[in-house]
């Protein structure tokens, strides 16, 4: 039995890790209620895509990967502001935040 | 320059009936452009050599470069009448409206010209995607004429004409790109010129529906039949004509229908030789079909107005079945008889206005012995009956026979069931005649609150131009058909090689001339 | 004066007239409107009988005074002329019809001068003889059928012209429709003979015409032949189309003796005249023809004994007539056929106008079994009657005589006759001879059975001259084509008739000459015959009223049967035209709009149903819109990645 | 690596820097007024101009092959046309803001401080070339129109519709940056330029590369609403106000669709038979979705949104075409010509709906344009102009640029996508005739604004004059976009 894979940790594991937490993140984007847990699921892809640029990164021996992290972080603290300040004005006018509230438009 | 006066001079007028200040007169000043439209329509006659077999009074300009899509008109014999029909109907068709329309007489109007526009633009542009621009814009008038002065159900039927006759025509439109990439396959160079598409050898393969030819052939030959309109796709037809306007009627019937067997003339057959002479069975078929078919469900029609419109699909199935015959006789007769049904479908369609302005119902049980009060409104219906019934010495008979002599020619079991269009043609005219205008009076034309009155000047105006076009025409038929003869003996002949030359006395053809540098 | 204009003079006097009354149709003057067509037919007439003139002056052979006006339709190889022709048929044509026409329109004046219509009535009138000049003169089949087409027209507007009736007007549509028929089948004729012979010409075709006898049924000729006889039996009443004959008589009296007797229902009878030369090669159609012939004779004239309006009798005489002149077609007796049909225009327009006097006299009353008697209060009118019945009875040395006998004798000699065809001649004669006897028994004869009411009173003599001149006629106008069997008896007459003739007639193939002593007993046992039969008539009708009512009791089935036409009107409407309607119903209900038009719904209602499906996924909940990317990304990877 | 940021790269983003100056301008006096609004029209005249001078620094300064960023960004003839299309669309969309009653007045600056930086977003997307350019780009976008959307004076549905596209599209742009990573994990960067070569080959030869074009494209695909990841276009349209729908439908689509072209030109298709299929019916569906939901709707920004949706996937239609054809600049100003004759008809159509509009809560219906063309004749010939045009009837521009579109897929042999799309412009023609039906043809009194808006009624005449008249001179205008893509 090859023990490569449990033993050294490589780039693999690192892109399955990503994988999985950005499945998890698009889990929770498709079954949390609560718009603040939303946002963080979204916060949790986006960490995901900076685990798989990092180790790409790394495996390539480029720094570019690692660059562009501090570019998503950045972006993705943008967007968590507006989404926060969109979360706040929509609690202060409808006192909810449970996204399945927000169902009038359709059809 | 005369065919682009011709066919833009009416945009030019609508656009001044659009900002004409004054209301009241806006009709005068309609009637008066149209009749100078007539006029220099008729300028053609100066210029226009009837032994020329090809194009004539040429106008040619790159428009789109970069496709070969050229602004490309000229006119041969084929055309020349449905361009003076159109021009002809319109005056009349204008006089013929003037109480009928009675709010937003500006739009009309201007509907009018610009619908004119687009039919003779249809008639005279020789290149694919110009022919297409007009052919689409056609629809547009029409649709509101149909929707803005039609009867009750007005909508349902201007929707369905539009839609109808809409999703014909998009798959020609596929159609014409891909031989303008065929053009650029054999030449090199992309074009949507006409005259470039009659010189390519589209493959055929005989015996079945998938080979290039003929997918080609039913993309084209369905817009037009949609058009025509052949059975069954016929029944945008009655709907349409029974909501629209008379002049709507008028112009659908008299100009618009001819588009379709117009394209079949100029497109279809010339295009796509071994596929039409491989499915004429086909067409002839849906011709025969739809001249029993109208006849007999005209038969039954309890409104006047959808009697008229089933013969028409009728009349129309006579065109089909002799254009499809493949000879002198069939090609000329169905020419003539496209210009036979503009004048004498149109005159009833005109006739039944008027009727149905006086008493606002044409159920034709309602009425009954219309000829003891109205006896100068029932000689004109007579004679435009006897047109459209066929007898000898009006206009109809001569379409007819040579249609019908031509199918015999090319396939006897046709003719031997289309003759009976003969009989039931008249079958269900004089049965309606009979119940509109002899026997005892019907409740409408009882009414003695309300008597009847005859024809004004008017109306005997609109009229006798038409009445002296149907004898004109079926005494003379010489007249008319010696300016086409040269055109569709060419066509006959030289179906399969098909190769409209330019003649323009006087002018020399650009790309020719570079070609001798 | 020249042969173009002379020409002109004759076909366009009338259409002058026409327009000039059809100008003028609300006047209510019938002397003024009468005098104007008057005029124009008798300037036609007079240039008949110049254009006649110079013929008779022209050598037998090339005897033809033909004008071409312009040319008329031309595409291609097919061209036809606006051409006219006189030979030595269309001579005999043109002077019936502007004669009898002149004598008619001038009865017309007597008898419609009260009529409000009759400016109208004489337009139409005036178009009639226009447009059977046209069909008479035409160079062509095609001019033909213009004057063919022409006069159905003529005859529906004459027919229905009291319109306000709807009987009326529905028996003038029942004419031009089953004209159509007949014209739908004379267009096919004329395709079969312009792709055979390149030519519509009748002197073009008759010269092409086949010299061998063509025995196929479907070949080129028989075929053309046939469908222009199936276009004659329209306009001539034959079977299986002389329905609408009959009911024609609901126009004015005169307008039966002109069209419905005289002129148009004998067009059929000129038209294969004109083309015997190809009629002759096809013995199939002949044969055809000779059996529909003898079949409408005998058929219409056992129909005729039943009836009791005079019109009707007369009428279906009329079509038991004409059915002679097929049956002498038929048998290639050209010439016989045109000289019954003269000597039959003579007689039945006498008769026609005879009825209407007596309408006239008897204040519009049809019904003969409410006359009787009226000998002694319309003598002139009982007189010239009179001379018609011998003439039709074929009484010796009548003009009905002449012609009907030489018919008979072709029927039984020529190689196409046969004694059978023959048999049926004689059953026909005899039975014309009884329901004539019984017609003047009923109307003239015995008893007076005239309501109190009416008083019958003689016609002025504007409607007696036309009378007096058309017994004259009846009588004596057989005298120009007595049979050499006679003829040779009367110091060696000469047959006229047949001279002027000959050169336009095509011998018939095998003919013998007949000899004398079959002919005298063919002729004896027609003579005999009808003798009888009009005797037994007058038996019954005169002297014993009572019996033929008995007769009709014993026999009640049959009797009914023919007095009811043998339900054939009944049969057309319940077996053609009552299903056509309800399958147009059909047509029109089933397939345009719940079928064609359902489709076009479908097709809507298919864009409709996809178009709520996608709104219906359309939650509104983003989570869910959320799962369609994420579906759609995972199925659009899994896709890609199977390369 | 050598960095070399000069003069030549300043220029090149001064179109850029203009309208960043620009934006600042009203909320910088908004600022220093002590928080008063200024007066709108200035407000607005300042960004206007900013876009006018943008525009103009975009032509002068862009050109083929003129790079910025260490070919970061790109100002080519797609960058120049398509964003002078998007910036025109931007500048349309701000006059409508102007006067319509959900944006208007207060907060004015505001917004257009965000649309501006929007408009900037905007720039840096058609013209970055580095996919990490483009990921800011859309972002920076994306997040100023959420606000917009939210910032709107009707609060119900504006809310609902800033949070669904906020959601979505983050979520979105988390696909779409998964993408970008694979790519960068498979070739060592994220700038298109440097495997533009070898991406056919890429493709079949590593899965991590195909998987991240795929992730990428669909991205693309969510952004330009493509079924079946279009949800949230009908929804956001609605609920937006009719200027920002506008805005969105054209100026956002238009750029979208340039970045779109950037990744496509990479002939990426010509290497995954599969890939070109799913997106050839992916084609299909969404011209199907649009139209077919179109014809149900009452709403006329909805149907209008479900019509853009159908657009899309005609578009996506030249999309493909360049992508898989040997002449990639053919299709693609097919693509740059349609987008050009869309923008123009939707803009117009939002625009007399903006007219149209009494309140911020008024909801246009189809069926209340009952009698509008008794009542303003002139804005229902406009809009009429603008459906017929939008169904593609000549010889409006419309027609024009399906013909072209069309006429480069049969060219490329993909004649069946040809004739899906014609067939679904007739479904189009059933429901764009439905508000001309309901204006002439039914009488009523249309329930509109009493007051009229002179700025919008001016861009919907010049709008609808436009596409008249650019429909006859759509020959040269297509040979200049495709000359400037060679």
């Amino acid at each position: 039995m090859n023990t490569e894979f449990i033993t050294n940790i490589g780039l693999t594991h690192y892109l399955v890790l990503a994988a999985l937490l950005f499945v998890i993140g698009m889990a929770g984007v498709l079954v949390r209620r609560n718009v603040i847990v939303l946002l963080m699921s979204i916060e949790l892809m986006l960490n995901s895509v900076n685990l798989t640029f990092v180790a790409f990164s790394k495996y390539l021996g480029i720094l570019d990967g690692h660059i562009m992290v501090f570019f998503v972080m950045t972006i993705a603290a943008a967007e968590a502001a507006v989404g926060l300040a969109l979360a706040v004005s929509i609690f202060k006018r409808f006192n909810e935040v449970n996204i399945r509230f927000f169902e009038h438009l359709k059809g | 320059m005369i065919l682009s006066s011709i066919v833009f001079l009416p945009l030019l007028f609508a656009l001044l009936i659009a900002i004409w200040p004054k209301a009241n007169t806006i009709r005068h000043l309609a009637l008066g452009l149209s009749l100078i439209e007539f006029l220099v329509s008729l300028s053609i006659f100066k210029h226009f050599d009837a032994s020329a077999t090809g194009l004539q009074l040429v106008e040619k300009f790159m428009w789109i470069e970069r496709f070969g899509i050229q602004y490309f008109m000229g006119i041969d014999g084929i055309s020349l009448w449905l361009v003076l029909l159109t021009t002809f109907l319109t005056p009349i068709i204008i006089l013929a409206s003037w109480t009928s329309i009675t709010e937003r007489i500006k739009g009309f109007h201007v509907c009018m010209f610009i619908l004119q526009t687009a039919m003779l633009g249809t008639f005279l542009a020789m290149d694919a995607i110009f022919f297409y621009v007009f052919w689409e814009l056609s629809l547009v008038p029409m649709y509101f004429m149909v929707g803005i002065w039609g009867g009750a159900r007005r909508i349902y039927a201007t929707v369905k004409f539009f839609i109808y006759t809409m999703a014909g025509s998009v798959l020609m439109l596929v159609a014409i790109i891909y031989m303008m990439y065929l053009t650029q396959e054999a030449t090199g160079q992309m074009s949507a010129s006409l005259l470039d598409f009659y010189k390519l050898q589209i493959p055929f393969v005989g015996g079945t529906f998938f080979s290039l030819q003929t997918l080609l052939f039913f993309a084209f030959a369905l817009a037009f039949a949609i058009k025509v309109p052949a059975f069954p796709v016929h029944t945008w037809l009655p709907d349409a004509h029974v909501e629209a306007p008379t002049p709507g009627s008028v112009i659908l019937a008299g100009v618009m229908l001819k588009m379709g067997t117009y394209g079949f003339m100029r497109w279809v057959i010339p295009l796509f030789p071994e596929a039409s002479e491989y499915w004429a069975w086909l067409f002839m078929l849906i011709g025969t079909v739809g001249i029993i078919y109208g006849a007999l469900v005209a038969m039954v029609q309890p409104d006047v107005k959808k009697l008229v419109a089933y013969s028409s699909v009728s009349h129309m199935g006579y065109i089909l079945l002799g254009l499809f015959a493949f000879n002198a006789y069939g090609m000329g007769g169905g020419l003539y008889q496209m210009l036979n049904h503009g004048i004498s479908t149109g005159a009833l369609f005109i006739l039944i206005g008027m009727i149905y302005e006086r008493t606002h119902s044409r159920e034709i049980s309602k009425y009954g012995g219309l000829a003891g009060v109205l006896p100068i409104f029932t000689i004109f219906f007579f004679i435009i009956t006897l047109s459209s019934i066929a007898v000898p010495m009006t206009n109809g008979f001569v379409g007819e026979f040579f249609i019908l002599l031509g199918t015999y020619q090319a396939n006897p079991v046709f003719a031997y069931f289309a003759v009976s269009g003969v009989v039931l043609g008249a079958v269900y005219m004089l049965w309606m005649f009979k119940r509109v205008f002899f026997g005892e009076q019907g409740e409408l034309v009882k009414d003695e609150h309300h008597p009847l009155h005859d024809l004004n000047a008017r109306e005997i105006a609109v009229l006798v131009p038409m009445v002296i076009m149907v004898f004109w025409m079926g005494l003379f038929p010489n007249h008319f058909l010696n300016y086409s003869k040269a055109s569709i003996d060419y066509l006959v002949n030289n179906r399969s090689n098909y190769n409209l030359t330019i003649v323009q006395p006087g002018a020399v053809d650009v790309t020719h001339a570079q070609g001798e540098n | 004066m020249n042969h173009s204009l002379l020409m002109a003079i004759l076909i366009l006097a009338p259409f002058v007239g026409f327009l000039i009354n059809g100008a003028r149709y609300k006047k209510h003057s019938g002397n003024v409107a009468g005098s104007i067509a008057t005029v124009a037919v008798a300037i036609s007439f007079i240039s008949a009988i110049l254009l006649v003139v110079d013929l008779i002056s022209m050598p037998a052979e090339g005897r033809r005074i033909a004008v071409s006006f312009f040319e008329w339709m031309a595409i291609d190889k097919f061209k036809v002329n606006a051409g006219f022709v006189v030979d030595q048929i269309s001579a005999i044509m043109i002077l019936v019809i502007t004669g009898v026409g002149t004598l008619i329109h001038l009865f017309s004046i007597g008898y419609m001068h009260h009529d409000k219509g009759v400016a109208k009535y004489f337009a139409y009138l005036n178009l009639f003889i226009f447009n059977m000049l046209l069909l008479v003169l035409g160079d062509s089949l095609l001019v033909m059928f213009v004057g063919w087409e022409g006069v159905g027209l003529c005859s529906y507007l004459l027919i229905g012209f009291w319109f306000t009736d709807k009987e009326k007007a529905a028996a003038g549509m029942k004419a031009f429709i089953t004209n159509r028929i007949g014209d739908a089948a004379f267009l096919l004729g004329m395709f079969v003979l312009f792709i055979t012979f390149g030519t519509l010409n009748f002197s073009e075709l008759n010269a092409l015409a086949p010299t061998v006898a063509e025995s196929t049924w479907l070949g080129a000729l028989t075929l053309g032949t046939l469908f222009l006889f199936i276009g004659a039996t329209g306009k001539s009443a034959q079977i299986p189309l002389y329905v609408w004959l009959p009911d024609a008589m609901a126009g004015p009296t005169p307008v039966s003796a002109l069209i419905h007797a005289a002129t148009m229902v004998t067009a059929g009878v000129y038209m294969i005249v004109r083309l015997n030369p190809l009629f002759i090669m096809a013995p199939n159609t002949m044969m055809v023809i000779a059996i529909i012939g003898a079949a409408t004779a005998v058929f219409a004239a056992t129909i005729g004994i039943t009836q009791n309006d005079i019109k009707k009798v007369l009428a279906y005489s009329t079509v038991s007539q004409l059915g002679y002149m097929f049956l002498a077609v038929g048998v290639g007796a050209f010439g016989a056929a045109m000289f019954h049909l003269m000597t039959h225009a003579f007689f039945k327009a006498l008769m026609f106008l005879g009825s209407g006097s007596v309408i006239h006299g008897m204040h519009e009353e049809q019904d003969i079994r409410k006359m009787g008697g009226l000998k002694k209060y319309m003598p002139i009118t009982h007189i010239t009657f009179v001379m018609g019945w011998l003439a039709i009875i074929g009484t010796p040395l009548f003009s009905g005589f002449f012609s009907k006998d030489e018919i008979l004798a072709y029927a039984f000699h020529s190689p196409m006759g046969s004694p059978i065809l023959w048999a049926a001649g004689v059953v026909g004669a005899t039975l014309t001879a009884f329901y004539m006897t019984r017609l003047m028994a009923l109307t003239f004869w015995g008893k007076s059975r005239v309501s109190p009411d009416v008083h019958p009173h003689e016609s002025s003599a504007i409607m007696t001259i036309p009378l007096i001149i058309l017994a004259i006629l009846s009588v004596f106008a057989g005298w120009i084509g007595v049979p050499h069997v006679i003829g040779e008896h009367l110091g060696h007459m000469p047959n006229f008739w047949e001279h002027w003739l000959h050169p336009m007639i095509s011998p018939i193939p095998g003919w013998t000459a007949i000899d004398h002593t079959t002919e005298w007993v063919l002729m004896g046992c027609s003579v005999g015959l009808a003798t009888v039969s009009a005797i037994v008539a007058y038996q019954f009708y005169v002297k014993s009223p009572e019996t033929p009512k008995k007769i009709a009791e014993s026999i009640k089935p049959v009797y009914n049967l023919v007095n009811n036409k043998y339900f054939v009107d009944e049969a057309y409407f319940g077996g053609i035209i009552n299903p056509l309607i309800n399958l147009s119903k059909n047509t029109w209900y089933y397939i345009d709009v719940n079928f064609i038009d359902k489709m076009t719904f479908w097709a809507g209602d298919l864009v409709r149903g996809m178009g709520s499906f996608v709104r219906s996924v359309q939650t509104g909940n983003m989570q869910q819109y959320a799962m369609y990317i994420g579906i759609g990304v995972v199925v659009a990877l899994s896709f890609v990645i199977m390369r | 690596m050598n960095i070399n940021i000069g003069l030549s790269d300043i220029l090149l983003i001064s179109p850029m820097i203009a309208l960043f100056l620009a934006s600042l301008l009203p909320i910088t006096t908004k600022v220093l007024r002590g928080n008063r609004e200024q007066h709108s029209l200035i407000t607005l005249s300042q960004a206007l101009i900013g876009i006018v001078v943008a525009v103009v620094l975009l032509v002068v300064f862009g050109g083929a092959d003129k790079t910025a960023f260490n070919n970061g960004l790109i100002f080519d003839g797609v960058t120049q046309w398509m964003g002078i299309i998007s910036l025109a669309a931007a500048g349309a969309a701000m006059v409508m803001m102007y006067e319509n009653p959900a944006t208007k007045g207060k907060q004015f600056s505001e917004l257009i401080f965000l649309a501006m930086s929007s408009a900037i977003g905007m720039l840096i997307l058609v013209s970055a070339v580095d996919l990490l350019m483009v990921f800011i780009g859309l972002e920076m976008m994306s997040l100023a129109l959420y606000l917009m959307i939210a910032m709107s004076h009707e609060e119900k549905l504006s809310k609902e519709a800033a949070l669904k596209y906020f959601v979505l599209g983050s979520f979105a742009s988390a696909l779409f940056l998964y993408g970008v990573a694979f790519i960068f994990g498979s070739t060592g960067g994220t700038n298109i330029l440097s495997f533009m070569d070898n991406a056919a080959e890429l493709v079949q030869t590593s899965r991590l590369f195909l998987f991240g074009v795929t992730f990428v494209i669909l991205g693309f695909c969510f952004k330009v609403s493509i079924a079946p990841f279009h949800a949230w276009t009908p929804d956001v349209y609605q609920g937006a106000p009719t200027p920002h729908s506008a805005f969105m439908a054209t100026a956002v689509k238009t750029v979208s669709f340039a970045a779109f072209l950037r990744i496509i030109a990479t002939k990426s298709l010509t290497g995954s038979d599969h890939l070109f299929d799913i997106l050839q019916w992916l084609a299909v569906i969404t011209m199907i979705v649009g139209n077919t939901a179109a014809i149900l709707q009452n709403n006329f920004k909805r149907m209008i949104a479900y019509s853009s949706v159908a657009h899309s996937g005609y578009l996506l239609v030249g999309i493909i075409t360049a992508g898989v054809s040997d002449n990639g600049a053919f299709g693609a100003s097919g693509v740059i010509f349609y987008l050009l004759a869309y923008g123009l008809m939707t803009l117009g159509a939002f625009a007399v709906a903006s007219m149209i509009e009494k309140s911020e809560n008024h909801i246009v219906n189809v069926d209340d344009l009952a009698g509008f063309a008794k009542q303003r004749p002139m804005l229902a010939l406009c809009l009429t102009v603008f459906l017929l045009s939008l169904a593609g009837i000549p010889p409006t521009l419309g027609f024009f640029g399906k013909f072209y579109l069309f006429n480069a897929a049969i060219g490329e042999g993909l004649l069946w996508l040809a004739v899906w799309g014609v067939l679904n412009s007739v479904i189009g023609v059933y429901y764009y005739l439905r508000p001309i039906v309901v204006m002439y043809m039914k009488d009523g009194e249309a329930e509109i604004a009493g007051h009229s808006l002179n700025a919008t009624t001016v861009t919907a005449v010049v709008m609808a004059v436009a596409i008249i008249l650019m429909g006859f001179v759509s020959g040269p205008i297509f040979s200049a976009v495709e000359k400037s893509l060679l």
